[in-house]
């Protein structure tokens, strides 16, 4: 388990400034037991799966200090969102644990929450304005960040690239699009022959990368993958369009099983960069705290497993972590391997007992 | 009034009119006359701006009218009653009649009560009793009729045109129709009128112009032209007897068909009616008198509420339309629109549609089969299309009907129930109809003849029941069959 | 002629209308059982609130309905406008007025290009603002592919604000949809739209103005997705690429639960609002049931075809 | 009489003609001319690797396609196509992954096609509901179904026969569009020539007709649904096997994709016209726009642009120009 990162966030750790943001929770300060409420901004895939459960399994272990977890989903709607938050606070909730469907829209929202006095803690996904207790997430800007550092390093600063985003107009595809832009831009040598989306699905991922192989063929060096979830799509178009095992060019991938399998059977190079749903429990720890009356860092970055291919560690991304060890060799193509859950976890069957 | 110089107008594969010519006077009633799909509707659909010509002038009012819409016809004054209703079945009586010419109260806002009032004192005007709250969807086709009549009533009209208005109204009703359409005459408007109906026109009309094949054939006053001459002149030969001559009574006809008190959804009640095989029954009564629902309900088409019906002594306990054509029922409904044709589908598939089994070999249909049949059908009605690809939306009514004739002649039931087969079928068709139904009676099929034409009634049925409000009000054989006694047991309450 | 009582013809032609309404006082005494806190006027005011936007969109989509067509670009719709209305005012106080102006005027104009396409192309309405979907959804992303620009500070009176402690939003939300309600009653073009969606062919022979009906309903939906847009930026304080996607099929529910036919002609205005209003407290009394998702999903299947099914009149069947 | 039947239906009627070419084989020709214009543009879009990679794709479309056909002509719609198509691929996939399981997984999947198609072709003849609600609100249950059964987080492996149907290719042919071809000949002979099809044309043309003449248009109108839903659970199997991975949201856009490619193909939304091959070389129009824009090079805000333009033109160009 040692190659495993466990210590203390990163973020605050290697932190050069001298002075880190906290914030005093005194005001919300309150005896237990407690209830809180979730705002998830909805289910879909599997990696809100996982951050879901992981919130249930830490409600779970705090039994004797949570008597109610309420838990909304919207759906992925702005509105419902908007609409599920008025209804908690209308429930009377003692705290707010917020996954924001859009930055933007659910900020007057969380807003009025805090103006109403209850603490709010975002996960995941914030809102625009810092009118909330604290944020628990990880990094997209970092991951799309590696992601191209990597890249331009594997192609020692020359070569093609096409980048497989998500959906146009998203902002987790927004956020690692664009910083790994600005480090491509800074490699003359690289070439980004073109963004093409995948709305996040296999599907689309593998059409878009057919369409991608018959135009440049052999002249893509590279694809840099916004998540896994589109992944397995492109390395099965380059193996239908017949290319060899090692053959296929290098590829990025975040938190899903299936590349993982497939790097590993084809040889294909890959960097994996984590965005793990287990922020879901650490929220509701966070959440504890606040109401405890502890301060807690005005932003709470967790850290990322990292793992790569072996042998394709680069001057910048070096990692004792290895595809083979993160990988589940019998998994299902789209479970988590960065779940936190434990060994005998699987989403279906999960069922913990939660005060609720 | 209205003078159309070389009208013509195709649509593709047929040429509708050729180089029409004809002019309209004001203050005089002027009938138009044709077989179906002679071109009266498309000529009238014209003038109402429905369709535009392909060539040709039209000067109305003494001014040439170019590319007319339906709204600028409205506002010139020229009012048609089509032949497939324009209504909106889902707005009140009231507002239909005064649908684009809406009272208006303050502000120019519609007012509903003013509307109401003016519809109720029209209705009234023209004689029918209906209730300007009601839809029109609830309304009988009869009163729906009525409505339509009142909407050209509504606004000054210098042209109205009626296309076969009385093809589902009689008696009283058309004689209401009549005196407006006379008052209307004293006021000077001009009135087209298409009738399938020789008696009415020479009943009414000034003069009269008979079309044949989208062509004007002759324009004559009505003094000068006799009934004889008329259809000569639709038909190009002389049609001696509309109706085939009379068969042999078949006394010893056996009862096929039996069906005994039945109710169907409270308008028919306790009603009983025997067929016997070879012969023809006319089934008579004024329009609403339940003679529909009678004929539904014994093919199941409608639910009866009680009654039996008993086909070849066996009592069919529970009827529907497949158990009904299983024994060997027939039915040719109406309302070919709404019941009788799937309009998207092509002349071959409608012909077909009940005599699938014939074109089937081997489990799948046989094209060349079908086109065969639908070829054959088509000479032996003479049905005017293109071809059995026609589709059927496109033909005239006329037309229209004879298809769906065909379709059930082509079945060869045991029992053929035929509801206004007649209704827009022009004079040569009807003498077709008419030798057809003949003929199948003699090869021994039991025919039940729905018709509010008496002529037609009397001149077909070797015995006629007669229904009135619902019941079956009497039977008559023979010598019995006459217009008076038809009358007088459809409309006792009023006789008496 | 038996005449029907005008009670009784009023609820036989307005049974969508009567139905919605009783399903609402049912709803709010069954969810007062469940919990104390659901009788709070602020949770009932916020369902009131959370309602105006979807009762907006519905209200255009129930006079396109009306003819017998359909909308679905209005969520395309709401996305474009509302980017560019965040987008344009940026902050700036200033541009508030000559922006919402413009907005509205936009969102008119597409609208009326909508209703120009069914008419002159001959297309079903359902393909033609499917396409145009697509290409106003291609369009907002052209514009921005994120969140663009800001609303200036104030604006969020317009979702947020309250006179006499009712929502402002709400407020003219129930004007807009008497004075439509008014509009389609007693002004000529009001009937023609009911008389387009009963017989289209016939309403031309008529010569009534059917094209203008056309045009002059989809110009409304875009009327109020226009106003939609606005209302999102001050809800949300800003406007997104993919904001109104869930508006599309969503108006169409208020509509039909409301009792307008989706084959046109039947219906009004007033079975929408509080077909809107059903739906928000669904929503609310589901979540204090604390029913998971998956089963709110299914409980609203379940409503559709529930609420649908009382308003079907048995067709005649022969 | 006589000459009037001869001078009308003289010729046979079917009138040749620009115009009646134009109607009639409209689509086909904008389908040839869209090829062409996107060979000229980008000749890579004519490479045996890509044409290849576009048949690969029209397979699972026009197996839904086909359905739709189906429906639509029997005067319905059928929005529930794709999420017929991820439940039945996400349950299929929950089993182990192995091809023993395959006639179980089969039989699971078409039974929720089948069951779903049931339930909306009983909704809209026995209740009557409009079929945009009905079938809108079983898709809308279907999904709540899903989650609740996956909670949300799909697992299992797709079988590996699945993914040689769908994603392999035989000399170049993918496996999937053989299937399509298959199926297609199939339902169109039973569209266009059995006894069925043409019940289903009655009933789309006038369900009232349909009643008289004896059919019994609400079953016909069922099995429509019915043949809807299985197909889409085929569809979504095929789908799953492409990529090998199976999401909540395998055959997203679907239920709008074929009813746009059912009616530029000529089907109309009223009911009671319309063949199968019109449909499929609507969805061939569909994944050439598609794969065309992709080749181009068109930022994606184009391509969104020009699927939305090419509906309403293709739909535009075949629309019959009657009075
Ligand atoms: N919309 C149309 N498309 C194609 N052909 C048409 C159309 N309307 C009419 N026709 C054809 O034009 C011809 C004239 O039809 P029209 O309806 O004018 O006849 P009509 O004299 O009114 O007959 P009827 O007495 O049967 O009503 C017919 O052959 C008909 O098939
Ligand atoms: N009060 C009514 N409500 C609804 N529909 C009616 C009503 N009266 C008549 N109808 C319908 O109008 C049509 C004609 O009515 P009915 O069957 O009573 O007349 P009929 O004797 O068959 O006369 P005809 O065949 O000449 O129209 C039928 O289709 C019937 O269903
Ligand atoms: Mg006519
Ligand atoms: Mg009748």
């Amino acid at each position: 388990q040692g190659k495993f990162y466990e210590g203390a966030p990163r973020t605050y750790l290697y932190n050069p400034d001298v002075e880190v943001c906290f914030k005093d929770t005194a005001q919300y300060k309150k005896d237990g037991p407690y209830t809180i409420g979730f705002s998830n901004a909805g289910l879909g895939d599997s990696w809100r799966v996982v951050m879901l459960h992981s919130v249930q399994t830490a409600a779970a272990r705090n039994k004797d200090k949570i008597s109610k977890l309420i838990i909304t989903d919207a759906g992925h709607d702005d509105a419902k969102q908007v609409a599920d938050i008025q209804d908690l606070v209308s429930r009377g909730v003692d705290l707010l644990i917020v996954s924001a469907n859009t930055q933007q829209a659910l900020d007057p929202a969380v807003s009025q929450a805090m103006d109403a006095g209850i603490p709010v803690v975002m996960m995941d996904r914030r809102v625009a304005s810092d009118n909330f207790v604290t944020f628990v997430t990880a990094s997209d800007a970092m991951m799309g960040r590696l992601f191209a550092q990597w890249i331009a390093e594997k192609l020692g600063g020359k070569g093609n690239v096409i980048m497989l985003a998500g959906q146009a107009g998203s902002s987790p595809s927004e956020n690692r699009e664009k910083p790994a832009r600005e480090v491509f831009a800074q490699y003359p040598g690289i070439k980004v022959l073109e963004t093409v989306y995948s709305d996040w699905s296999p599907v689309k991922g593998k059409q878009v990368m057919q369409a991608m192989i018959s135009k440049y063929g052999k002249d893509i060096n590279a694809v840099w993958s916004a998540h896994g979830l589109q992944t397995p799509g492109s390395i099965e178009a380059f193996i239908d369009a017949g290319y060899k095992d090692g053959e296929i060019p290098i590829h990025t991938t975040a938190d899903v099983n299936g590349p993982l399998q497939l790097a590993i059977k084809h040889k294909v190079p890959m960097l994996e960069v984590g965005y793990p749903p287990a922020m879901g429990g650490i929220s509701v720890d966070v959440a504890l705290q606040v109401l405890a009356g502890a301060p807690v860092p005005c932003i709470y970055t967790i850290n990322s497993q990292i793992a790569v291919s072996e042998g394709d560690n680069t001057p910048s991304i070096t990692t004792d972590l290895r595809l083979t060890d993160l990988v589940v060799p019998d998994g299902a193509a789209d479970m988590l391997i960065t779940g936190g859950m434990g060994q005998d976890y699987d989403p279906k069957t999960y069922s913990v007992d939660y005060p609720q | 009034m209205l003078k159309l110089s070389n009208i013509s107008k195709s649509f593709p594969g047929v040429r509708a009119l050729s180089g029409i010519d004809l002019e309209i006077r004001a203050g005089e009633i002027h009938a138009l006359v044709g077989e179906n799909g002679a071109g009266k509707s498309t000529m009238i659909k014209i003038v109402a701006g429905a369709y535009q010509p392909d060539s040709g002038d039209i000067e109305y009012d003494g001014a040439r009218l170019h590319n007319i819409t339906p709204a600028s016809a409205k506002k010139a004054g020229i009012h048609v009653i089509y032949q497939e209703f324009v209504l909106f079945p889902h707005l009140t009586v009231a507002e239909n009649i005064y649908i684009g010419h809406e009272r208006r109260g303050k502000l120019g806002l519609v007012d509903h009560r003013q509307t109401r009032r003016d519809a109720a004192e029209l209705l009234k005007r023209l004689g029918v009793e209906i209730d300007p709250d009601q839809l029109v969807t609830d309304l009988t086709v009869a009163d729906q009729q009525m409505v339509e009549i009142a909407k050209a009533l509504v606004h000054k009209v210098k042209l109205l045109i009626l296309d076969e208005p009385t093809a589902v109204i009689s008696g009283r009703e058309a004689d209401l129709l009549f005196a407006r359409l006379k008052a209307l005459r004293q006021e000077g408007v001009a009135i087209v009128y298409v009738s399938h109906r020789l008696e009415e026109i020479f009943q009414i009309a000034d003069r009269v112009t008979v079309f044949k094949d989208g062509e004007r054939v002759t324009t004559a006053d009505i003094s000068s032209v006799d009934r004889n001459k008329l259809i000569s002149l639709m038909v190009g030969r002389d049609l001696k007897d509309i109706f085939p001559p009379k068969r042999a009574r078949a006394d010893t006809g056996k009862v096929v068909l039996k069906a005994e008190n039945v109710t169907v959804n409270g308008r028919v009640r306790n009603a009983s009616i025997e067929l016997r095989a070879g012969e023809i029954t006319g089934l008579a009564g004024m329009v609403g008198a339940g003679r529909t629902e009678l004929a539904m309900g014994i093919f199941g088409g409608l639910p009866m509420s009680s009654g039996t019906v008993t086909i070849d002594g066996q009592p069919i306990s529970h009827m529907t339309p497949a158990v009904a054509i299983a024994k060997g029922i027939g039915f040719v409904t109406e309302d070919r629109k709404s019941q009788g044709l799937a309009m998207q589908l092509d002349v071959a598939a409608n012909v077909t549609a009940a005599s699938l089994i014939e074109i089937t070999r081997n489990g799948l249909i046989d094209h060349g089969a079908e086109d065969a049949i639908a070829h054959q059908e088509i000479a032996k009605y003479k049905i005017a299309c293109r071809g059995p690809a026609t589709p059927v939306a496109t033909m005239s009514g006329g037309n229209q009907q004879k298809v769906i004739v065909a379709r059930w002649a082509r079945t060869n039931p045991r029992v053929l129930i035929l509801d206004e087969p007649t209704r827009g079928v022009d004079v040569g068709a009807k003498t077709e109809i008419y030798k057809i139904m003949n003929e199948l009676a003699l090869q021994g099929m039991a025919i039940l003849m729905i018709s509010s034409e008496l002529p037609e009634i009397i001149g077909m049925s070797d015995r006629v029941v007669v229904m009135r409000e619902g019941v079956v009000s009497g039977e008559l054989t023979g010598a019995g069959i006459n217009e008076q006694a038809i009358m007088s047991l459809a409309t006792q309450h009023m006789a008496a | 002629m038996a005449k029907q009582s005008p009670l009784s013809t009023f609820v036989k032609r307005n049974r969508g209308l009567v139905v919605v309404i009783v399903l609402l006082f049912a709803l709010l005494i069954f969810g007062s059982f469940i919990s104390d806190r659901f009788r709070t006027t602020s949770n009932i005011l916020n369902v009131f609130e959370q309602s105006s936007g979807l009762a907006l969109v519905s209200l255009g989509q129930t006079l396109a309905i009306l003819t017998g067509g359909i909308d679905m670009s209005v969520g395309s719709m709401i996305s474009l406008l509302s980017l560019l209305t965040s987008g344009l005012m940026n902050g700036d106080p200033a541009m508030i007025l000559p922006v919402t102006a413009g907005i509205i005027l936009l969102g008119c104009m597409i609208g009326a290009i909508n209703g120009i396409g069914i008419v002159m192309l001959r297309i079903h309405p359902l393909i033609v603002t499917l396409g145009m979907g697509a290409v106003l959804q291609g369009i907002a992303l052209l514009y921005s592919l994120g969140p663009a620009g800001k609303a200036p500070p104030g604006f969020k009176f317009l979702a947020y604000g309250k006179v006499l402690g009712l929502p402002v939003s709400a407020l003219f939300v129930i004007a807009l949809f008497i004075l439509v309600a008014l509009f389609l009653r007693y002004a000529r073009l009001g009937r023609y739209i009911y008389a387009v969606g009963d017989d289209q062919a016939g309403a031309r022979l008529m010569g009534l103005p059917r094209s203008g009906v056309i045009i002059f309903v989809y110009t409304v939906s875009g009327f109020c997705c226009a106003l939609m847009a606005i209302y999102l930026v001050s809800r949300f304080g800003v406007g997104q690429p993919y904001t109104g996607v869930n508006y599309t099929l969503a108006s169409i529910t208020p509509v039909v639960v409301g009792g307008t036919l989706l084959a046109g002609g039947r219906g009004g205005v007033m079975g929408t609002l509080f077909g809107a209003y059903l739906i928000s407290l669904i929503n609310n009394v589901l979540n204090f049931m604390d029913v998971s998702t998956h089963y709110q999903l299914i409980a609203q299947g379940l409503i559709v075809i529930a609420a649908v099914s009382i308003y079907v009149e048995k067709r005649k069947r022969i | 009489m006589t000459d009037a039947t001869d001078i009308k239906t003289g010729g046979e009627g079917r009138s040749s003609g620009f115009r009646h070419i134009l109607s009639n084989y409209g689509i086909h020709i904008f389908l040839v001319l869209l090829v062409a214009v996107s060979g000229i543009v980008s000749p890579a879009f004519l490479s045996a690797n890509n044409i290849s990679n576009m048949l690969l794709q029209v397979a699972p479309l026009g197996i839904v396609v086909i359905g739709q056909a189906f429906v639509i002509i029997l005067r319905g719609l059928d929005l529930s196509v794709a999420s017929v198509m991820a439940t039945a691929a996400v349950i299929a996939t929950g089993f182990s992954g192995v091809n023993s399981d395959m006639p179980m997984i089969i039989a699971i999947s078409l039974a929720i096609g089948a069951g779903t198609g049931l339930v909306n072709g009983l909704l809209v003849t026995k209740r009557d509901v409009s079929p945009f609600l009905a079938t809108l609100a079983t898709m809308i249950m279907l999904q709540g179904f899903r989650f609740a059964y996956t909670q949300g987080a799909p697992s299992g492996n797709v079988p590996p026969l699945f993914r040689v149907v769908g994603a392999e290719t035989f000399y170049g042919i993918p496996y999937n569009l053989m299937l399509l071809a298959v199926l297609a000949v199939i339902f169109g002979i039973l569209l266009a020539r059995s006894r069925f099809g043409r019940e289903v044309y009655i009933t789309g043309g006038n369900p009232t007709t349909a009643r008289l003449l004896g059919i019994n248009a609400d079953r016909v109108i069922v099995s429509g649904y019915v043949i809807s839903g299985v197909l889409a659970a085929i569809a979504g199997l095929v789908l799953s096997g492409y990529v090998g991975i199976v999401d909540n949201w395998v055959g997203r856009g679907f239920e709008l994709d074929s009813i746009v490619a059912a009616v530029m193909g000529g089907i109309a939304l009223s009911g009671g016209r319309g063949t199968i091959v019109g449909g499929l070389i609507g969805a061939a129009i569909l994944i050439v726009v598609f794969n065309a824009v992709l080749m181009f090079g068109m930022p994606v805000q184009l391509q969104i642009i020009i699927k939305g333009l090419v509906i309403v033109l293709a739909a535009a160009f075949y629309v019959r120009r009657s009075v």
